[in-house]
């Protein structure tokens, strides 16, 4: 495969990805609707949002580096995407690999704790500590699911695996390989996606304790739009570790839903947990799951 | 002589070994402690002098109608004169000592003397004192015994 | 070379000391300080002889045994030449009057049994010796600052006479036993005649007994207050020099006379408590004069633990711990002259007289064993000694001078922390001139020594084969060239 | 109280030891492995009747001129702690009576024939240097008890001391000149029993008298001194 | 005359150059030079090269020789060196003179670690090894102690560790040359793995534990944080840097070299419960994690800093003992890594002490807009220390959990991951509580810090990126010392490592990176109106206004909700521990002292005597 085919792909794969990801957030709130007993948004609805939102009369920024931030969070999801194999297109997801994609996915949460910090909010500040704290939650058991599926598939290159789940047909999908794993990788999932329960640090509305009190305008949009692209890496990873990846697009975008509508259903039904409770609730079951999952994936 | 009249003088020369250390570590006037040296070593010395002793021997000095084979071992004899020379020398500056002594202190108790000598080396040193009244147990066993006022 | 040189080791300074009072007031300054240079001389001389072959004089033409013998191997040759060297660098050049006089008479006299000690081959003899420079010392000692000095010579003096006499019971034991007292003789007579019990305990009477001058453990008490109220110069003699003569002249005997089961192995056990005790000591001492002076009770139970392996490596290890000490130490209770007080005292000290802090350091890293100074090779010899043996005791001896030596650590950094310490208004003393020129030198021959050893190494070695040659002492002295006029006849 | 007993206790143990030690010893049957040959050769090598002479003036002559030494340190010692300098003589102190002073008067050439005598013989006759000296010593004593007033001066001992002890010293090396070790006999042997015998011997004595008087003499006076300073 | 002969003469002219010249103004030129001359030799000379001084003592023969593992930690040495003094050669220099130090004790010490540590990567055996050793502990202490009192203070509690850790060695050394007969590293690395299993766990745990003192692995860590974090900042850097991992080097020779890894593997403790290679691994993960989260709770960015640089060093063992081509090859670059971001995050710090005057988290903040080249440092320095793309810290440390994956070891992993996820946590707090939030009011007037400062610690994170985004170009040297150490050699790349169980190319991953920002970029300013300006305390802070006199901005529990489920964990065993000993010696000391102090010594002769006789009587 020249060069070309290659960086045309590294073009196309995050618009994909954000694609898909505007999707999946107007599927998510259309369920919270359907849950609430409301009509819910129009089909375009996430688009108009970010759109407004760029398009907005008077933009505040608190400084350059608070822009910066929100370049790396969006940028650095950019980069993510083409790691995240699609069908028909793998990016350079050979040159780096799960493990490299997972410490890529966090530098946009760096990103977003500069920005925020630079607005020298305090209730900032407190709600970045509390997404550090998230992220070093939900990233164990995350990492033990990474281990496990570089385990079974001897090796952390996504193609493989892929490759490996086709060629085997369901019976040697990572779900039935290793169900225990896959059990917690929803739950990391989920808390990873920061809905409720997990949604303490963004919590926007209520009293402003969120990262994102000091984000409006483009600042507001790119977080949507990182928004967006996290929905969609979180579930390929997963359907690629688990549901034998993306056979064509129709299946892989049906699985892509299937994986996001599980979490966001429960979502709206539990209360918001406290940053403790949310390392608990995280750190408890799915991990000791995760480590039973490793153990039997191993013997 | 018989084998138990020579144990008597050995036992006559331990005696005085004896006694003399035991005054050695159970007297606290210094001049006593002198005098207890002078008896202990009076003691080391005769037990010399019976190293070289034969019962029924003459004095090692040549004279008409003496065999030298019918002598004592002369050697302790010479030995034993030293030893006593310099006995004589060791309890001589002990005594100056002792007189020093109480003429700077006022004293010739020994533990008396010893907790003023430990204070006047912490005074010299300018380090604080070993330890107080109210320090443990443990760290009153390292310090100084308290100067008798 | 006319055997009878040795003989001067000992009459010379004796003769200056008698004369000393005698001679007119002018020349009176410089008749010990020539006396010493002419005795270093006859040491030089002594050491290019004797690391050929060891010189033997019998005293007076008298044919050992019966007569009084003085032996010279290349140890005892060294040993002559430092004697002369640490009495003339802790000459006593300045003070009033008659006690100047008295202090200079008894430092010769000091030197002269010293030397006696280090060549004299007759046991008795070397008792004599001990006594005299007991004496020598005693006086010295009480000749210090104030009367607590004088009490704690007079403690001193109890002690020691005690240990001389226990010591005068051993050789009464050994006369008892053989009916000589000539080390070569005995050293023939050893194997049939001192054994079983009477032997090991002759051993000990002697071992407690001069130990009392070596540090040894359990006879050491009067070291600290002594060496705390003496003056630095005469706490540097008695702890660089006597210390090591009677060491050497223990070591002597239990390599000529007393080798017998169990003796090594009391040695080393009162060696490692000897270390064990005094470094710990010095950890909790408020001074640095006390400090050193338990500190060098360490150093030598790390010389007995070192003599107690047995073989050439115990004697190389020994000599080369003893010699290192008797560089080193004495240099810093030299420092301790104006420095020797509580930390308090010194706090800072390091601005006012910055080489004299430097010197500190550099004897204190000697004396823990950081290479390449000499302290190290010297550690590693020991260790190394201590390693070579089977069996726990012997390891066990290494594990404390491992865990002592973190110790030393820590103390002697407590001193270099205080002297360099940069809080203001400190009332440290300034380093007087005499005490860096003095310690100046010795670290000269420090490093020079640090520079050379490898080649002193071979020396060592050598040193110690011929220390440790029984048969070529008894052979070289029992059966002497025929002296010019021959009297009697060897039995 | 507990230390009290320990200390009698460990005394009583020492002795106890040293006996079982020394009773397994051939008491009153001495080796004599040295002895022997000393008795035998002395006479005719040194030639003084009086054979622990010949052993301690000329077989251990280093140890006699080690104890000379001793003496010399202790009363140099002594002078260092207490000596003020040049004796103070403490006019406080009264004379003695009557029949002290003229007792003392009457003994005092006594004494010093007896002690010389002593000396002099010491290489034929039981005695010798020591036990001549303390005799010496006890007759300069002597008078200062009578009249503590008058006391022979230091500069006179010391000139003493120093001279005697240099001169047993001389003596034993001159024996370097005649190419002999040191502290070798000089002068022969000589007629066995006679006064002028057995070589240098009665020099050596002699010096040793002298000093060993000198130095006990003035540890004495210092301490009487020293007593009459209070 | 060979190339090593003439690295080591450099390095000594200049030590004594700089304890000639060192207070001169100019004199970091001298030194510049002299390093840089040694870098050229160092990285030109072919290996092993070895030099012209050696001499036998006492049957040992002692010499020096430099392969490709002494070469690797030599050049990291040196570079570390020339950063330290340029950084020194500038206004910090010219203050800290100002201010009553000593400049030329400064350089000299420096000088003196560098030539002590080269001396001991050069070494041939054990006794050369010792002396090199000794030297580094005593000129790192030289350099500790360096400035202030509390350096000073700090160094001396540094002294005890220090010494049990030359004295575990010495011991180690004693028992190797009785047991082995020789102390030639070579012949050990033959002889050593033949001795039983006893002797073997002895010489393990001596010199593993002297080892492990200078590395700072628990339990022994306490030192290393105060004494790195008080030394004056140029001597900071280099400490935090290189000077602890000359215990890594040790633990290389021993553990990899001489003992080997397999054999280490089948020597089993407490009979057969674990071996010996296991405890070193988790020994090397407990040091990766107890120390980054006690470094989340300081407030002082020296102490963070050098909590992490204790740290750190965990990935480095860990990589080293599992030990296979991937695993070594990490924890070794890992070094090379650490000393980049490490060296230049601590030249950071002190370039914002230079101008604030604090380092104390706590009334710092809002320094982005006054010192932005100084944050910018630390932003790249933090992202290595996290070790995330596109920071080199990340390629090291993705070697090491590939081969923790690839041997099956999870809970290690879990371990190391767990440790990055702290690490980002605490840095985020270290350079938030710097550059952002709350500028105070009294730091309204700072400037950047003088070029001076800034171009050295710009290039070390320089070549922390360029090392990023091209890892061949440090992994040339790391397959040479893996070579050197007898472990199998990594196949590299420029960009990373080929392999078929998952390769990684750093070139791609940094090149779409920084695409995808410009991407945002564009996005973010190209589209939509300009944004304005505001200022920082005009912002929404739930109903009621901030002013400049309120001080908000703090670091005191900054993790509040996790602190609040993890801080009962933290203890302070170890502080307990090292205080429990000293004071159990303490109490020794003084019954000891006791003996010394007896009212009658006679009476203690006399019982040694009558007790010394009964033993011989009744022996």
């Amino acid at each position: 495969m020249n060069t070309i085919e290659l960086l045309t792909e590294l073009a196309v794969m995050p618009l994909v990805a954000f694609v898909i990801g505007l999707a999946m957030v107007l599927m998510m709130r259309k369920i919270a609707a359907k849950i609430q007993r409301r009509v819910g948004p129009p089909l375009l609805q996430p688009l108009y949002d970010i759109v407004k939102l760029y398009a907005k009369q008077t933009q505040n920024s608190h400084g350059l580096l608070h822009d910066i931030g929100i370049v790396m969070a969006v940028g650095g999801y950019i980069a993510a995407e083409t790691m995240v194999p699609v069908p028909g297109m793998n990016g350079i997801a050979d040159k780096s690999g799960l493990l490299t994609l997972a410490y890529v996915t966090m530098i946009p949460s760096l990103g977003l704790a500069l920005g925020v910090g630079q607005c020298a909010n305090p209730n900032g500040s407190i709600g970045i500590a509390r997404a550090l704290t998230a992220m070093l939650a939900y990233d164990v058991p995350f990492v033990i699911i990474i281990f496990g599926a570089a385990w079974v598939y001897g090796g952390n290159n996504m193609i493989d695996m892929i490759a490996a789940q086709q060629l085997g047909g369901i019976a040697t999908w990572g779900v039935a390989r290793m169900p225990l794993l896959a059990i917690a990788g929803l739950f990391a999932m989920y808390a990873m996606l920061g809905k409720q329960p997990f949604e303490i640090y963004v919590a926007p509305a209520e009293i402003a304790t969120g990262p994102m009190v000091e984000m409006g305008g483009k600042h507001l949009g790119g977080l949507f739009v990182m928004q967006c692209f996290q929905l969609f890496t979180a579930s390929a990873v997963y359907v690629s570790i688990f549901l034998g990846g993306g056979e064509n697009w129709p299946l892989f975008l049906v699985k892509l839903f299937a994986v996001v509508a599980i979490p966001m259903s429960m979502a709206f039904v539990f209360p918001r947990h406290r940053t403790e409770d949310v390392l608990l609730s995280v750190w408890r079951w799915p991990v000791l799951i995760g480590l039973a999952g490793v153990w039997l994936a191993m013997h | 002589m018989s084998q138990s009249s020579l144990s008597i003088l050995l036992l006559g020369a331990l005696g005085l070994v004896g006694i003399g250390v035991g005054g050695l570590v159970l007297s606290r006037n210094l001049y006593r402690l002198v005098l207890a040296l002078a008896v202990a070593e009076t003691g080391g010395n005769l037990l010399l002098v019976l190293a070289g002793f034969r019962p029924g021997a003459a004095a090692p000095i040549i004279e008409p109608g003496r065999a030298v084979a019918a002598m004592v071992d002369p050697v302790p004899q010479a030995m034993v004169l030293t030893s006593i020379v310099i006995g004589v020398g060791v309890q001589a500056f002990a005594l100056g000592l002792a007189i020093r002594a109480r003429a700077a202190y006022g004293s010739l108790d020994m533990d008396e003397l010893r907790g003023r000598m430990e204070a006047d080396i912490d005074a010299e040193a300018g380090a604080p004192p070993a330890a107080s009244q109210h320090a443990p147990a443990i760290a009153r066993l390292a310090g100084q015994p308290e100067a008798k006022p | 070379m006319n055997p009878s040189v040795v003989a001067l080791v000992v009459a010379l300074p004796l003769l200056a000391a008698f004369l000393l009072p005698l001679v007119p007031g002018s020349a009176r300054r410089v008749v010990g300080p020539l006396v010493l240079l002419v005795l270093t001389g006859i040491g030089m001389r002594l050491w290019d002889v004797a690391s050929v072959a060891p010189v033997v004089l019998a005293v007076g033409d008298f044919l050992p045994p019966l007569g009084i013998v003085f032996y010279v191997d290349s140890v005892a040759a060294l040993f002559v030449l430092a004697v002369a060297l640490l009495c003339l660098l802790f000459w006593p050049w300045a003070g009033e009057g008659e006690h100047l006089d008295r202090k200079q008479s008894l430092t010769l006299i000091l030197a002269a049994a010293c030397g006696g000690l280090a060549v004299s081959g007759d046991l008795f003899n070397v008792y004599v010796f001990y006594e005299l420079a007991a004496v020598a010392s005693y006086g010295l000692a009480a000749g210090g600052r104030g009367a607590a000095g004088q009490v704690a010579t007079f403690r001193y003096v109890i002690l020691g006479s005690l240990g001389s006499l226990l010591a005068l019971f051993g050789i009464t034991l050994v006369y008892f036993m053989t009916g000589t007292v000539n080390l070569a003789h005995l050293a023939e007579l050893a194997p049939k005649a001192l054994v079983g019990v009477p032997g090991l305990a002759a051993f000990l009477l002697i071992l407690l007994g001069l130990g009392v001058k070596a540090e040894l453990f359990l006879v050491n008490a009067w070291a600290p207050e002594v060496y705390a109220t003496a003056e630095t110069r005469v706490s540097a003699l008695l702890a660089g020099l006597v210390s090591k003569l009677a060491l050497l002249v223990l070591v002597r005997l239990l390599v000529l006379v007393f080798p017998l089961p169990g003796t090594h192995e009391a040695l080393l056990v009162l060696g490692l408590l000897g270390m064990l005790t005094g470094e710990l000591a010095a950890y909790k001492a408020r001074d640095v004069r006390r400090m050193l002076a338990w500190s060098s009770i360490g150093q030598l139970g790390a010389a007995f633990m070192a003599f107690s392996v047995p073989g050439d490596a115990g004697l190389v290890a020994g000599i080369a711990i003893a010699l290192h000490h008797m560089l080193v130490k004495p240099a810093l209770f030299l420092l301790a002259g104006r420095w020797g007080g509580s930390l308090g005292r010194i706090a800072g000290a390091a601005r006012r007289s910055p080489l004299g802090a430097v010197l500190f350091v550099l004897f204190a890293l000697s004396l823990l064993g950081v290479p390449p100074l000499p302290g190290f090779w010297a550690k590693y010899l020991l260790l190394s000694g201590l390693a070579g043996q089977p069996g726990g005791l012997w390891w066990l001896g290494g594990l404390v001078v491992l865990l002592t030596t973190v110790v030393e650590a820590v103390y002697l950094f407590r001193v270099i922390g205080a002297l360099y310490s940069r809080d203001e208004g400190s009332v440290a003393a300034d380093q007087s001139a005499t005490a860096v020129a003095g310690s100046g030198m010795l670290a000269a021959v420090l490093l020079v020594i640090a520079l050379s050893a490898p080649v002193l190494a071979g020396t060592l070695d050598r040193m110690a084969v011929q220390m440790g040659d029984v048969d070529g002492y008894v052979t070289r002295v029992l059966t002497p060239p025929a002296p010019a006029v021959p009297i009697g006849v060897a039995p | 109280m507990l230390t009290r007993y320990g200390a009698l206790i460990f005394a009583a143990g020492f002795a106890f030891f040293l006996f079982v030690l020394f009773a397994g010893q051939p008491l009153g049957a001495p080796p004599m492995t040295v002895g022997r040959a000393v008795l035998d050769q002395a006479p005719a090598a040194v030639g003084a009747a009086n054979i622990v002479t010949s052993v301690v003036l000329a077989y251990r002559g280093i140890d006699t001129m080690g104890e000379l030494a001793i003496l010399f340190a202790a009363s140099t010692a002594v002078g260092l702690v207490l000596g003020r300098g040049r004796g103070h003589a403490a006019p406080t102190a009264e004379p003695g009576g009557f029949i002290l002073q003229a007792g003392v008067d009457l003994l005092f050439p006594l004494l010093l024939v007896v002690g010389f005598y002593i000396i002099l013989h010491g290489h034929l006759t039981p005695g010798g240097g020591f036990q001549g000296g303390v005799v010496l010593a006890a007759a300069f004593v002597l008078p200062v008890l009578a009249r503590p007033a008058e006391q022979p001066s230091h500069g006179a001992m010391a000139w003493v001391e120093g001279l005697a002890g240099t001169a047993f010293i001389v003596t034993g090396l001159a024996a370097l000149a005649f190419d002999r070790a040191f502290l070798a006999p000089l002068l022969g042997a000589g007629q066995l029993g006679a006064l002028v015998s057995a070589g240098t011997l009665p020099i050596l004595y002699l010096a040793v008298g002298l000093k060993v008087g000198a130095e006990l003499a003035s540890l004495l006076l210092r301490f009487t001194e020293e007593e009459a300073a209070r | 005359m060979t190339a090593l002969d003439t690295v080591l003469a450099l390095s000594t002219l200049a030590a004594l150059t700089a304890f000639l010249f060192g207070n001169a103004r100019s004199y970091a030129w001298l030194a510049g030079i002299l390093l840089t001359g040694q870098i050229v030799l160092l990285a030109g000379m072919d290996l092993p090269t070895s030099a012209s001084l050696d001499f036998t003592i006492f049957g040992q023969t002692v010499g020096w020789q430099l392969d490709g593992f002494g070469r690797f930690f030599a050049l990291i040495t040196v570079g570390a060196a020339l950063a330290s003094v340029s950084y020194m050669g500038g206004e910090w220099g010219e203050r800290y003179a100002a201010e009553g130090k000593s400049r030329r004790w400064l350089h000299g010490s420096l000088a003196a670690n560098v030539m002590a540590m080269l001396l001991l990567l050069a070494s041939k055996d054990l006794i050369a090894f010792f002396i090199g050793w000794e030297l580094t502990s005593w000129a790192g202490f030289l350099l500790m102690a360096q400035g202030t009192d509390r350096a000073l203070r700090a160094a001396l509690r540094y002294v005890p560790y220090a010494m049990a850790g030359a004295m575990a060695v010495l011991g180690g050394l004693v028992l190797t040359l009785a047991w082995t007969g020789t102390l030639d590293l070579d012949g050990l690395a033959s002889a050593m793995p033949d001795l039983g299993n006893a002797r073997l766990a002895i010489l393990l745990v001596l010199f593993g534990t002297g080892f492990a003192i200078k590395m700072g692995l628990l339990p022994f860590h306490l030192w290393q944080t105060p004494a790195y974090a008080e030394a004056p900042g140029a001597g900071t850097a280099f400490l935090g840097a290189i000077s602890s991992r000359m215990g890594l080097f040790g633990l290389g020779l021993l553990l990899v070299k001489m003992i080997t890894l397999s054999r280490l593997a089948d020597l089993s403790l407490v009979d057969g419960l674990f071996n010996a290679r296991d405890v070193l691994a988790w020994i090397a993960a407990l040091t990766i994690v107890l120390p980054t989260f006690t470094a989340l709770k300081q407030n002082d960015a020296r102490y963070l800093l050098a909590w992490h640089g204790i740290g750190q060093s965990g990935y480095m063992l860990l990589g080293l003992v599992v030990g296979d081509a991937t695993g070594s090859a990490g924890g070794l670059l890992h070094v090379f890594n650490h000393a980049t971001y490490q060296a230049a995050l601590v030249l950071s710090v002190f370039a914002v002490m230079h101008r604030t005057g604090t380092a104390d988290l706590n009334s710092l903040g809002g320094l982005v807009t006054r010192m932005p080249l100084t944050f910018l440092v630390m932003l790249m320095g933090i992202i290595g220390l996290a070790g995330l793309p596109p920071m080199n810290g990340f390629v090291s440390k993705w070697l090491v959990y590939r081969s923790l994956m690839m041997n099956g070891m999870p809970l290690l992993f879990l371990m190391t991951v767990l440790g990055t996820l702290g690490t980002i946590l605490s840095v985020y707090k270290l350079i938030h509580n710097t550059f952002l939030g709350q500028l105070r009011a009294e730091h309204e007037q700072i400037r950047e810090a003088p070029w001076s400062m800034t171009v050295p610690m710009l290039v070390l994170v320089g070549l922390g990126f360029l090392t990023g985004a091209a890892p061949g170009l440090a992994l040339r040297w790391v397959a040479q010392a893996q070579a050197a150490l007898g472990l199998p050699v990594m196949s590299y790349t420029l960009g990373g490592i080929e392999s078929a169980r998952g390769s990684l190319d750093m070139l791609w991953v940094v090149g779409v990176l920084f695409a995808g920002f410009g991407i945002g970029a564009i996005l973010f300013y190209g589209v939509g109106n300009r944004s304005k300006r505001i200022h920082q305390l005009d912002n929404y802070a739930g109903g009621h206004f901030l002013s400049a006199d309120v001080r908000y901005h703090y670091s005191d529990n900054f993790y509040a909700g996790l602190m609040h489920r993890i801080g009962p964990l933290y203890r302070g065993s170890f502080v307990w521990l090292e205080s429990a000993l000293a004071s159990a010696t303490d109490l020794t000391a003084t019954l000891m002292q006791a003996w010394y102090r007896q009212a009658v010594p006679a009476l203690a002769l006399l019982a040694a005597v009558v007790l010394g006789l009964g033993w011989v009587i009744w022996r």
